[in-house]
C-alpha cells in the first residue's frame, strides 16, 4: 500500500474523516474516490495524471455531512480549498488536506499551511496555453468573433463546464434565474455565449485555473481561454491574482481610487 | 460594417446614475442644448447597480452602441458604486473584446450633474462614432437564431 | 458510394452525414460526399438532434397592442431528409425516442420530422472498450429500423441492404446499373465484434427492488450533475418549455433538458423529490432499465457508449451495468 | 393583467412645442396593460394631480405613468398624488420627456417617438414594480461620545441639553484632552483651563450625562438608531464610590519618577496619580505597569494611608454593554513626538522640544510654573527657534497635508516667550504662514510687529549641538537662500497634527472609513462633513483632520445637531429603496449561498449574516446574507454583484430594469 493510501486509511480508522477524497485508476484515466472506510483507500493514487479538480465536491453537503473530511490535492485542489474557504464555503479547520512531497505524505490541517505551500510551488501557464492565447489575441476582432461564435454554435448547454467547476457551487444559477429570464436556457449561439460571460465573469478573481471547466466539455470548447484571459487582464488591471483567497474581497467587490481607467472618458 | 451610412440612425441606450450623469443630462435639458434622438437614458440609482447582462440584453435587443455613464471618481454619491463599477467594466471590456464583440460600441463616461455640455457632446459624437460603425449586424443575425447562419 | 451520394445531395435533400471538425466527428449537413468522416468509432453527439432539436419553436404569437395572433409550426416546411452513416445503434436510439413521443400524446413536431427522414446505416467497421451494443440488443450490423444498410467490404465494394420501401426509394436511377447481386457475401466478416457483457434481462432483473439499494451511492458520489451524458445520448428525450418574450412578440420554445440536473425535479412549492445525486443517477439508470422497459417495450439504451466517452469523471456505464449485473 | 395610467404632461408649451403630447397619450393607450391615457397642460397643477387622482379611482389603476420633466423635480409630487388617491406611490413612475426629450430636441416625429419611447420603457418597468411600504426603524435615543477631549465635550453638553441620554467614554483618567494641556489659547489669549476647565465640571454633573473615564470601546454592533456598545471599564484599583480624592495616597507613592503624559515627560507623577489637578473626576489611578505592588508584589503603601479604605488591588477590567442610537467619534489627534526628526536632533539633545511640551512649560499649572525654563539645566533661554511644518507638508516624510493649526500656535509660543522673556530672542522658520481665521493673521502681525518675533521663511536643514548651543542651519528663501545659522538655547518644534494612537483600529471596529492617514473620514468633504459613511455615526473635531479648537467646536455641535437631529423624530422613516436578499419556504429558504463578497462590496457595511436554523433541534442550517434595511442606502451595487442573483433592489428591481431596457429599444 502507498503511503498515501496508509496515510488516508489511518485518517479514517482513527476516526478524524470520515470521509477522504481522492483519486483512483478509473477505466480511462483517473477518476475521483470517495473513501469511507479505511480499506476504501487502498487504490488511491496522486500523480500529474489526476486531473479532476475533486475540490468541488467540498462544497455537496450530500457527500460530505458534517463532519471532517481529507482531500488529497494537487496544487489546483489546494488553490480550491484556499479560495472556498475565503469565500466562506468551507472552515478552516475543517478540511485536511493530504498532498505529496516527493514520496512523503504532507498533511495540511490549515489554511495557511496550504498558502504557504501554494506561494513555494507557483504555477505558471503552460506553454501551450501561452501561445493558444497570443494567437487568439492577435487575431482581428472579427476574426475573434467568428472563432467564439463557431465555439458557441457547438455548444449544447450541457453545463459540463458549470458542474466541474468546483467555485461554481450556487444552488441556484443565473441560468436558473426566470425572473427575468436573463439568458436563454436553450443551446443557441446567443445564449451559450452570454452563459459564457457570465460564467466568466462570475469567476473574476476567483478562478483557480485548474482548467475543469475545458476538460469537462464534451464538444471541446477551449473555455480555458476565456478564464485565462479574464486573469490575465486583472493581473495587468489591478495587480491582483486569482483564486488566491483574498479574504478582503473580490476582485470585483473591492477597488482602489487610483484604479486604471483608460477607457472612461 | 465600416462604411459610413448617413441614413442610418443609431439605436442607442444610455445607462447612467441618478445623482450625477442624470442630472447632467437633466441640466443639459434646462440649458436647452440641442443633441442627437437617438440615445435613450434608462435611470439607475447609481453605476455600481449597473448590471452587466442589461448591456448585453440590449445589444440582443438591436442597440447599435450603448453609454455607460455615472458620477466622477470619488464623486458617488454612494461613495464607491462608480469604483465597484470601474473594475466590472475593466474586467467585462477586456472579456467582450477577447470573445470579439465590438466594444467600441460601448462609449464609458464620466459626467457630473454640473456637466450638461458634456453630456450632449457625449451623445453627439456617441452618435456619430455608432453611425460611422454602422449597425451592429453581427450581434443582431445570432440574435434569434437556434444555430450559426450558415457560413455563405 | 460517393456517387450514390452525390446524386442525394443533389437531389435537394438535406444530408447529413458525420463530419470531422478539429478533433471531433459529428453529424453536420453537407455539401459535397468529400466532408463524410472516415476512420472513427462514434461520433460525439447521437443523430437524434435532426428528430428532436436541441432547441425548436412549438408557436410563436404577434401582439399588436392588446391583440394576440399565434402561429403553429409549419411542419411541411421541414426538409426531407437522409442520414447518411448513421451506426445502427443511432437507428436503435430512434425506437425509444419514438416510444416516448407517442406515448400518451403524439408529438407532430416529432412524427413529422421523423417521417420526412431517411436512414442509412453503415455497418460498424470499428468499435472500442466504451461500445456494448451487443450487451443492450442490438449488434454493430443489425438492420433494425434502418432503411439502407451499407457493410464496406475491402475491396472497395459495399454491401448495399435496401430494407425498406423508404429505403428503395433512395436508390437512385444513376446508381442502379452500379449494383450486382450480394449472394454468398458474409457481412459478419467485415464488421467489428462487440461483446456481451450482461444482457438487458439481467439488469431489468436486477433492477427489481433495487431502489433502495446503496448501489446508487456507491456509483454516483463522483458524478458531477451535469448534462453532458443526456445530452450526447440518443435515447435521453427529457426537455424544458420556455417562453421567448418580447414586446411585440414571441414563441415557445422546447430544448433538452436533463434529469441529472439538480433542478429538473424542483417543484413551484421548493420541494424537490430528488435531493440527491444518487437519487438522480438511480433515475437515469432505472429509467432507461427499468421503466421504458415496462412502460414503452423498449430498452432506453443502444450501447453505444457516448455518455461514457463524454463524462468528466469516468461515470463508465458498462463498468456500472456489469456491476449490476453482477450484484447480489 | 395591469391596469396603468399614462398622463402627458404639455407643461405649457415647454414639451408641446416639440413633442406631439396628444400623439404620445394615443399611442400609450393602445399599449398592451394601459387602461387610461391622456394628455393635459399641466400636470402638475391640482387640476393635473386632480385627473391623475380622479383616473386611478375611476379606472381602479394598479399602476401610473407621468410623462412630464425629470422625475427630480416632480417624482415626489407624482407619488403624492398618487398616494392620496389609494394607490401605493411607488407604483408611480416618471418619464422624463422634457429635460431629456422636447427641451433637447427640435419639433419632429424623432422626437415624438423618443418621447413614446420613454413612456413604453417605463408603463414596462411600471407594470413589474411592486407597492412598497417605508421602512420605520426604532431609534435608541442615547447617544455614544467616544472621547472626553473638547470634542466630546462639546458634542456631549449639546446632546445633554437637547434632552437626551449621553454615554461619554474616555481613554484616560481624566476628561479635558490636549485643551487642557494648553497654557494659552490663539487669537485671544485667554487661559486654556479657565475656559475648559467649568465645562469639564459641567459634563460630570449634567444628569444626562453619564461618564466613564479610563474606559475604551471595545466592539460595537448594530445599526443606526440600534447600537450595542461593549465598553471596557479598564482597572483603576480604587473604589470611585468611596474615594474621596483627598490625594493622601498620591503623596505617599513611593514611585515618583514617572515621566508624566499629561507634563509630556516634562515632569513626573507617581504610579497612583491625578493626571493634573483640575482632573475630571479628580480622583487617583493606579497605573499597574509601574506600580510596585503590581510588578513586584511588595510596597501596598496607597493601600495603607487610604482613609476611606478605598484602594482595590486585584481589580479587573470589567464590561458594560450600553443600548446607543448614534455615535459621536470625538477621540483628536496626536502630534509627532517620535525619533522622527534625527536631523533635527529630537531625542537627542533634550532642549529640541516639541510645541505641545512648549505649552507645558509655558502653563502656570506645568513643570516650571509657567517660566520658559529649558529642559536640559532649567535656564532661561535667550536665544528660541521655533520650526513650523516639522513633519507637515513633507511628503518624503508620508505627511503632504497642513497640520492646520501650527502657524498659529507658533505665533502663540514665539509671543508667549517674548511676553516672559523680555530680552529673549525669538526666531520663526516657516514655509508659508497661514492664518486664514477671524482675527488670526492679525494676531501674527501682533507677533511679528509688536512682539519682535523675527520670521525667517525657509527651512531648517540641520540642528546640532556645539559648546552648549545648539546651532539650527538654515536658509532665508526671501533674502535669495543666504543660509541661515542661529545659536539657540532652545528649539520648538511645530510637529505634525497626526491621527490619535489607535485610530485606525477603532475605525475598522466601527466599520467607518478612513483616510492614508488614519483620520476618519467623513461621509461627504463638502456636504456632509460631520457624518460618516455608516448611518448613525458622527465625526467631531480633530479625528477626522487637524483642527483648532473653534473649528472642533463647531464640528461637534455640528455632529451633536446631528445626534438631536435623529433623536427628535419618533423612529426612522427611509424611503424603501433598499436592497434586499430573497427568501423561499424551505428546504431553499433562499438561493443566497453565503459566499458574503456582497459583504464586501458593500459601502456601508449594510450586509449582516443571517442564520437560518431548524426550528426545533435549533441547528444552523445554512447563513445567508442579509440586508440591513437600516442601513442600506440603496445604491444596487450588492445587486450587481451577486453571481445567483439573490440579492435584488426593490423600485430598481432585476426584472424592472430588464423590462425597461427591452421595451426602450422594441419600437
Amino acid at each position: 500500500m502507498s503511503k498515501l493510501s496508509e496515510k488516508a486509511a489511518a485518517l479514517l480508522s482513527e476516526g478524524t474523516v470520515g470521509l477522504v477524497i481522492g483519486y483512483e485508476q478509473g477505466t480511462h484515466g483517473t477518476r475521483p474516490k470517495f473513501c469511507r472506510k479505511a480499506e476504501d483507500a487502498a487504490t488511491l493514487i496522486l500523480n500529474d495524471k489526476c486531473l479532476n479538480n475533486i475540490g468541488g465536491y467540498l462544497t455537496k453537503p450530500e457527500l460530505i455531512g458534517s463532519g471532517k473530511v481529507a482531500v488529497t490535492a494537487t496544487l489546483a485542489v489546494m488553490r480550491t480549498v484556499v479560495q472556498l474557504t475565503a469565500e466562506h464555503q468551507l472552515t478552516d479547520g475543517n478540511v485536511i488536506v493530504l498532498a505529496l512531497d516527493g514520496d512523503e505524505v504532507l498533511q495540511m490541517a490549515s489554511i495557511d499551511e496550504i498558502k504557504k505551500w501554494l506561494a513555494a510551488h507557483p504555477e505558471d501557464l503552460s506553454d501551450e496555453n501561452k501561445a493558444l492565447l497570443s494567437k487568439l489575441k492577435a487575431l482581428s476582432r472579427e476574426e475573434r468573433w467568428n472563432f467564439w461564435i463557431n465555439e458557441m454554435n457547438k455548444c449544447i448547454k450541457c453545463y459540463a463546464c458549470r458542474a466541474s467547476c468546483p467555485l461554481c457551487y450556487c444552488n441556484r444559477c443565473i441560468v436558473e434565474v426566470n425572473c427575468p429570464q436573463w439568458i436563454k436556457p436553450w443551446a443557441a449561439p446567443l445564449s451559450n455565449m452570454e452563459w459564457q460571460i457570465n460564467r466568466v465573469m462570475h469567476m473574476a478573481g476567483r478562478c483557480v485555473g485548474c482548467g475543469a471547466c475545458d476538460r469537462a466539455c464534451p464538444v471541446h470548447i477551449p473555455l480555458r481561454l476565456l478564464t485565462i484571459s479574464m486573469a490575465g487582464d486583472i493581473k495587468e488591471a489591478f495587480g491582483v491574482a486569482s483564486g488566491t483567497g483574498n479574504i478582503d474581497g473580490n476582485v470585483l467587490s473591492s477597488f482602489k481610487p487610483d484604479d486604471k481607467e483608460n477607457f472612461i472618458h | 460594417m465600416s462604411e459610413t451610412n448617413q441614413e442610418f440612425e443609431p439605436r442607442i441606450v444610455a445607462f447612467v446614475c441618478n445623482w450625477c450623469t442624470y442630472a447632467g443630462a437633466d441640466l443639459a435639458g434646462t440649458s436647452r442644448l440641442k443633441y442627437a434622438t437617438n440615445v435613450k437614458i434608462v435611470r439607475f440609482p447609481c453605476t455600481g447597480r449597473i448590471d452587466f447582462m442589461l448591456l448585453l440584453k440590449a445589444f440582443e435587443e438591436g442597440a447599435d452602441g450603448i453609454i455607460v455613464s455615472g458620477c466622477h471618481p470619488n464623486d458617488c454619491h454612494y461613495t464607491s458604486g462608480n469604483f465597484h463599477a470601474r473594475r466590472r467594466w475593466t474586467v467585462f471590456r477586456g472579456l467582450l473584446d477577447f470573445m470579439g464583440i465590438d466594444v467600441r460600441r460601448i462609449h464609458f463616461t464620466w459626467v457630473s450633474a454640473a456637466e450638461g455640455a458634456k453630456w450632449a457632446d457625449i451623445v453627439n459624437e456617441t452618435v456619430a462614432d455608432i453611425r460611422a460603425l454602422g449597425p451592429y449586424d453581427e450581434y443582431k443575425s445570432i440574435a434569434s437564431n437556434f444555430e450559426k447562419e450558415a457560413a455563405k | 458510394m460517393e456517387q450514390w451520394l452525390g446524386s442525394l445531395i443533389k437531389s435537394g435533400k438535406r444530408v447529413v452525414a458525420p463530419v470531422k471538425h478539429d478533433d471531433i466527428v459529428d453529424f453536420a449537413v453537407i455539401s459535397s460526399p468529400a466532408q463524410v468522416a472516415d476512420d472513427y468509432v462514434q461520433t460525439r453527439l447521437s443523430a437524434k438532434q435532426y428528430v428532436f432539436p436541441k432547441a425548436e419553436v412549438l408557436f410563436s404569437y404577434k401582439k399588436d397592442g392588446k391583440d394576440v395572433t399565434i402561429d403553429d409550426v409549419n411542419t411541411d416546411e421541414f426538409p426531407e431528409t437522409v442520414l447518411w452513416k448513421l451506426h445502427p445503434c443511432d437507428v436503435a436510439g430512434l425506437e425509444p425516442l419514438g416510444a416516448i413521443f407517442n406515448w400518451d400524446y403524439k408529438d407532430s413536431l416529432y412524427n413529422a420530422r421523423r417521417a420526412k427522414t431517411t436512414l442509412v446505416t453503415f455497418a460498424c467497421a470499428a468499435s472500442d472498450e466504451y461500445c456494448f451494443c451487443a450487451s443492450v440488443g442490438g449488434g454493430p450490423g443489425n438492420t433494425d429500423g434502418s432503411d439502407v444498410q451499407v457493410t464496406m467490404l475491402p475491396d472497395g465494394d459495399a454491401l448495399v441492404e435496401l430494407i425498406s420501401d423508404k429505403g428503395k426509394a433512395l436508390l437512385t436511377d444513376d446508381i442502379k446499373g452500379e449494383t450486382s447481386s450480394a449472394d454468398g457475401i458474409d457481412k459478419e466478416k467485415f464488421i467489428a465484434k462487440v461483446e456481451k457483457k450482461f444482457t438487458v434481462d439481467e439488469i431489468i432483473k436486477k433492477l427489481e427492488g433495487s431502489f433502495s439499494s446503496p448501489i446508487w451511492q456507491e456509483q454516483s458520489d463522483r458524478c458531477l450533475g451535469c448534462g453532458a451524458c443526456a445530452y450526447v445520448c440518443p435515447t435521453c428525450a427529457c426537455f424544458d418549455i420556455q417562453e421567448d418574450s418580447h414586446l411585440h412578440g414571441g414563441r415557445r420554445v422546447r430544448s433538452w433538458d436533463s434529469c441529472g440536473f439538480s433542478l429538473f425535479t424542483l417543484h413551484t412549492g421548493g420541494y424537490n423529490p430528488r435531493t440527491t445525486q444518487s437519487a438522480r443517477w438511480r433515475q437515469r439508470v432505472l429509467h432507461k432499465f427499468s421503466y421504458m422497459p415496462e412502460r414503452l417495450h423498449v430498452t432506453g439504451c443502444t450501447g453505444c457508449g457516448r455518455c461514457s466517452r463524454a463524462c468528466p469523471v469516468d461515470m463508465n456505464l458498462v463498468e456500472h451495468l456489469t456491476e449490476i449485473a453482477s450484484h447480489e | 393583467m395591469s391596469k396603468i395610467g399614462v398622463f402627458v404632461c404639455h407643461c405649457g408649451e415647454n414639451i408641446a412645442a416639440t413633442v406631439d403630447c396628444e400623439k404620445v397619450a394615443n399611442t400609450a393607450a393602445k399599449f398592451d396593460g394601459v387602461e387610461f391615457a391622456t394628455d393635459y397642460k399641466y400636470m402638475c397643477s391640482d387640476p393635473g394631480q386632480n385627473l391623475i387622482k380622479n383616473a386611478i379611482k375611476e379606472h381602479h389603476l394598479d399602476g401610473v405613468v407621468v410623462a412630464s420633466c425629470s422625475p427630480r423635480m416632480h417624482e415626489p409630487t407624482f407619488r403624492k398624488a398618487c398616494s392620496e388617491a389609494g394607490l401605493n406611490p411607488f407604483m408611480c413612475e416618471v418619464a422624463n420627456i422634457r429635460e431629456h426629450c422636447s427641451w433637447v430636441h427640435e419639433k419632429g416625429d424623432a422626437t415624438t417617438q423618443k418621447a413614446i419611447d420613454i413612456v413604453r420603457g417605463l408603463v414596462e418597468k411600471v407594470s413589474r414594480d411592486h407597492p412598497l411600504e417605508s421602512i420605520h426603524v426604532p431609534i435608541t435615543k442615547k447617544a455614544l461620545v467616544i472621547g472626553g477631549g473638547i470634542a466630546g465635550i462639546q458634542a456631549s453638553l449639546d446632546i445633554a441639553n437637547a434632552g437626551h441620554k449621553v454615554i461619554l467614554i474616555e481613554r484616560d483618567p481624566s476628561i479635558g484632552g490636549h485643551m487642557s494641556q494648553l497654557s494659552e489659547t490663539f487669537p485671544t489669549l485667554d487661559c486654556s483651563q479657565c475656559i475648559l476647565t467649568p465645562r469639564m465640571v459641567e459634563v460630570a454633573q449634567h444628569p444626562n450625562i453619564t461618564l466613564y473615564t479610563y474606559a475604551e470601546l471595545e466592539k460595537l454592533e448594530g445599526f443606526i438608531g440600534n447600537f450595542k456598545a461593549t465598553i471596557r471599564l479598564k482597572a483603576k484599583s480604587i473604589d470611585e464610590d468611596v474615594c474621596t480624592g483627598c490625594g493622601t495616597c498620591t503623596t505617599k507613592c513611593p514611585t515618583k519618577k514617572i515621566p508624566s503624559e499629561f507634563n509630556q515627560g516634562l515632569g513626573n507623577r507617581t504610579a497612583i496619580y491625578v493626571p493634573f489637578p483640575q482632573a475630571v473626576p479628580n480622583k487617583p489611578v493606579i497605573d499597574k505597569d509601574h506600580c510596585l505592588h503590581y510588578q513586584k508584589g511588595v510596597c501596598g503603601l496607597c493601600e495603607k494611608v487610604c482613609p476611606t479604605h478605598a484602594i482595590h488591588f486585584g481589580q479587573d477590567d470589567s464590561f458594560i454593554t450600553e443600548d446607543v442610537g448614534a455615535v459621536v467619534l470625538a477621540t483628536g489627534f496626536n502630534v509627532l513626538n517620535t525619533d522622527f526628526f534625527p536631523e533635527y536632533g529630537y531625542g537627542k539633545y533634550k532642549d529640541v522640544i516639541t510645541g505641545l511640551q512648549f505649552e507645558r512649560l509655558a502653563s502656570a499649572s506645568g513643570p516650571t510654573s509657567g517660566e520658559i525654563r529649558r529642559p536640559s539645566d532649567g535656564k532661561i533661554p535667550q536665544k528660541i527657534v521655533f520650526i513650523a511644518c516639522a513633519g507637515s507638508r513633507d511628503p518624503a516624510k508620508g505627511i503632504p497635508y497642513c497640520s492646520k493649526i501650527c502657524c498659529m500656535y507658533t505665533a502663540k509660543h514665539a509671543m508667549l516667550y517674548q511676553h516672559k522673556v523680555h530680552d529673549g530672542e525669538s526666531t520663526v522658520f516657516y514655509m508659508d504662514i497661514r492664518a486664514a481665521g477671524k482675527n488670526y493673521e492679525e494676531f501674527v502681525r501682533r507677533a511679528i510687529e509688536e512682539d519682535g518675533v523675527n520670521y525667517v521663511r525657509g527651512r531648517v536643514a540641520r540642528v546640532y549641538e556645539k559648546d552648549g548651543k545648539l546651532i539650527v542651519k538654515g536658509v532665508d528663501t526671501l533674502l535669495g537662500a543666504k543660509p541661515v545659522e542661529i545659536e539657540a538655547d532652545m528649539v520648538v518644534l511645530a510637529t505634525a497634527g497626526v491621527a490619535n494612537a489607535g485610530a485606525e483600529e477603532l475605525a475598522q471596529k466601527l466599520h467607518v472609513s478612513y483616510d492614508p492617514y488614519h483620520f476618519f473620514a467623513e461621509a461627504h468633504p463638502k456636504l456632509r462633513p460631520v457624518e460618516t459613511n455608516t448611518a448613525g455615526i458622527y465625526l467631531a473635531g480633530a479625528c477626522q483632520a487637524p483642527k483648532d479648537i473653534p473649528d472642533t467646536v463647531a464640528a461637534a455641535s455640528g455632529a451633536a445637531v446631528k445626534v438631536a437631529g435623529l433623536f427628535s423624530q419618533p423612529d426612522l422613516v427611509r424611503e424603501p429603496i433598499i436592497a434586499k436578499v430573497n427568501r423561499m419556504p424551505p428546504p431553499v429558504f433562499s438561493t443566497c449561498v453565503g459566499c458574503f463578497m456582497c459583504e464586501t462590496a458593500c459601502p456601508y457595511n449594510a450586509i449582516e449574516r443571517e442564520e437560518i436554523k431548524d426550528r426545533r433541534s435549533g441547528k444552523v442550517i445554512k447563513t445567508i446574507a442579509k440586508v440591513n434595511p437600516g442601513l442600506c442606502q440603496g445604491c444596487g451595487t450588492c445587486v450587481s454583484f451577486c453571481r445567483s442573483k439573490s440579492i435584488d433592489m426593490q423600485g430598481f428591481s432585476n426584472e424592472e430594469m430588464f423590462a425597461e431596457v427591452q421595451a426602450l429599444l422594441e419600437d
